[in-house]
């Protein structure tokens, strides 16, 4: 999941998510940086709102469990 | 055998009774045996008017009724018949009908009634008496209740039992005062109605064991097969109309599961691997205190 | 939000969580460490279960969502 | 239970539950059908809603799921 | 499930499951039993501990969740 | 679970599920291909709207939970 | 998702998850692979173990859903 907590560092920073970036972290964090893993990251997370993908999370169990009440 | 010595000087009515005890068994294809010992005769009567239509009911001596099933026995050829006479028992009589035995037995059991227990006999479930006026004005009863141990005491008049009391446990002997006692108080804590002895069918004779059907068994068991069914297929994966769409969730929720667990981002999974991550902050800040958290998550 | 996603990283890269750690990420990521937050942080998180926490979250949101049923 | 199945079979198949058709299911699998036992299925399924059994069968699977985990 | 019922059938009997036993269950149901859905059960089943498979509850909640809701 | 992976992937990319195509998926991964399977397979995916399927999936099982408790 | 039910489908037939078994599975299913993606996704799966995430996802709702009811 680091690469994954680099991303979203990022964002929450208001920085974009880059592969310099995220790698930049990594590094920083002691962690050997797959550039495969990297590239792809940031690219599966082009076109990702992610800030909509977070809402999300925090809404959509407790969606999901309206329909059981 | 009494009949045996008497064969030559038979009464002729025995013969006629015989002979249409032997009609009656050969006019359906499904014969029972019934016990009605313990039926009384208002009972019967009402249970007769409900079964008119459908069987024909026919009380004989138990001697004759032998006789009769032997001699059908014989004349057709059918050993198994013969068999049925196996389950007389005192107080015997024969239905003649076209319904299944599994109906049959339904039918019967359905049209049982409530009625007291008598005395002497084996008390067929724990009898209670409940507390309360038993609206009966003082007299001897308080002191019949009090004989067989039932707490009683006059109240607003009536004579009242005091709390709740199991009289007799299942299975024990119920005593000829307490059936006055329980009579009186209108409690009927037996079923009476026609018991199934044996029905014969086509070669097969049923007994009240194979006949007594528990619905909420099968429905256990179909349930049971359907779940089974429902798991193979999935598991093993044999698509059927009923299962190929749990095949396909069940194989995107495998891709789910390690997409998520590997944090290898997909466009179906990007929400599910940062909202779990998200989900993980949130719980360690609140784990970090205030200080340790900017505005955002200050709350 | 950096500040714990930093925490994150260092956990699930099993590294120790330190000031001087967090803070690295922090600046690899463009964001500038405020001192007195990172101690907190680092003083709050001492002692403390973070795989269990993390897995409490997996299963939190549904049982969050209880109430709000 | 191979009773059971092969009432479910007809069942699914659309066809109607009797004992003809039930024998000769059990008897092409090689099972030697006990009269008996599948005048009493018949009997017994005259009352009893299929349908409505599988139907409350699907939902089961979860609470069955429960003590497995 | 015809074929599953089949299948079962069989297993619950003791018996094999084998195409043609499958095929004579079937047509004995009076359900016309498509060869390559026959030869497809039986190929599924070679190496599957039924008992097993029977046992572990399959995701049956999302099937179950229409119904459900 | 391999033919329903294969299946999956073609539905994933945007292609035609069809005999062949499943075929070719598993020779690649060096499954032998049982004809049979790919049959039925495909077969029974015919008329299953997938993306439907798996968008239930994705919410079913906590409002699925519910009927056990 | 295609790159994930590739390596589903190797790990379900046995065999190894290498980035040219990947490769040669998305070929085959007419989805051009995209190298820094397969590394990624071979990179990323080390570690993990398959069964065990499957296996805990078809659960966890359930146990999840227990705080609910």
């Amino acid at each position: 999941m680091e690469y994954i907590y680099a991303a979203l560092l990022l964002n929450s920073a208001g920085k974009e998510i880059t592969e310099d970036a995220v790698k930049a972290i990594l590094v920083a964090g002691g962690v050997e940086a797959n550039e495969a893993r990297v590239k792809a990251l940031v690219a599966a997370l082009e076109g990702v709102d992610i800030a909509e993908a977070i809402e999300k999370a925090a809404i959509a169990p407790v969606a999901a469990a309206a329909p059981a009440a | 055998m009494i009949e045996a010595k008497s064969e030559h000087k038979i009464a002729p009515w025995k013969i006629e009774e015989v002979n249409a005890l032997k009609e009656l068994l050969k006019s359906s294809n499904i014969i029972a045996l019934i016990d009605m010992m313990e039926v009384p005769a208002v009972q019967l009567q009402e249970i007769r008017d409900k079964i008119r239509d459908q069987m024909t009911l026919k009380m004989s001596r138990n001697t004759l009724m032998k006789r009769a099933i032997e001699e059908v026995a014989e004349e057709t050829g059918n050993p198994e018949f013969a068999k049925l006479v196996d389950y007389m028992d005192k107080g015997a009589a024969i239905i003649a009908t076209e319904m299944n035995p599994f109906k049959l037995y339904k039918t019967l059991d359905e049209s049982k009634s409530p009625a007291p227990v008598k005395g002497g006999a084996i008390a067929p479930c724990d009898i209670e008496v409940k507390a309360g006026s038993t609206g009966m004005p003082p007299g001897p009863f308080l002191s019949e209740l009090k004989a067989v141990g039932i707490p009683a005491a006059i109240d607003k008049g009536k004579i009242g039992i005091k709390e709740d009391k199991i009289v007799v446990k299942e299975g024990e002997v119920v005593s000829q005062k307490l059936a006055v006692v329980l009579s009186a108080l209108d409690i009927k804590p037996v079923t009476v109605g026609l018991n199934v002895l044996g029905v014969y069918e086509d070669g097969v004779i049923y007994t009240e064991s194979d006949l007594k059907i528990d619905e909420e068994e099968f429905v256990g068991k179909i349930q049971k097969a359907y779940t089974s069914a429902f798991n193979l297929s999935v598991n093993a994966v044999i698509p059927t109309s009923a299962t190929v769409e749990t095949i396909v969730q069940k194989a995107f929720n495998d891709a789910k599961a390690v997409s998520v667990e590997s944090a290898f981002v997909t466009d179906k999974t990007a929400d599910a691997i940062l909202g779990k991550a998200y989900a993980q902050m949130i719980a360690v800040a609140g784990l970090a205190g205030d200080d340790a958290l900017d505005e955002d998550l200050k709350g």
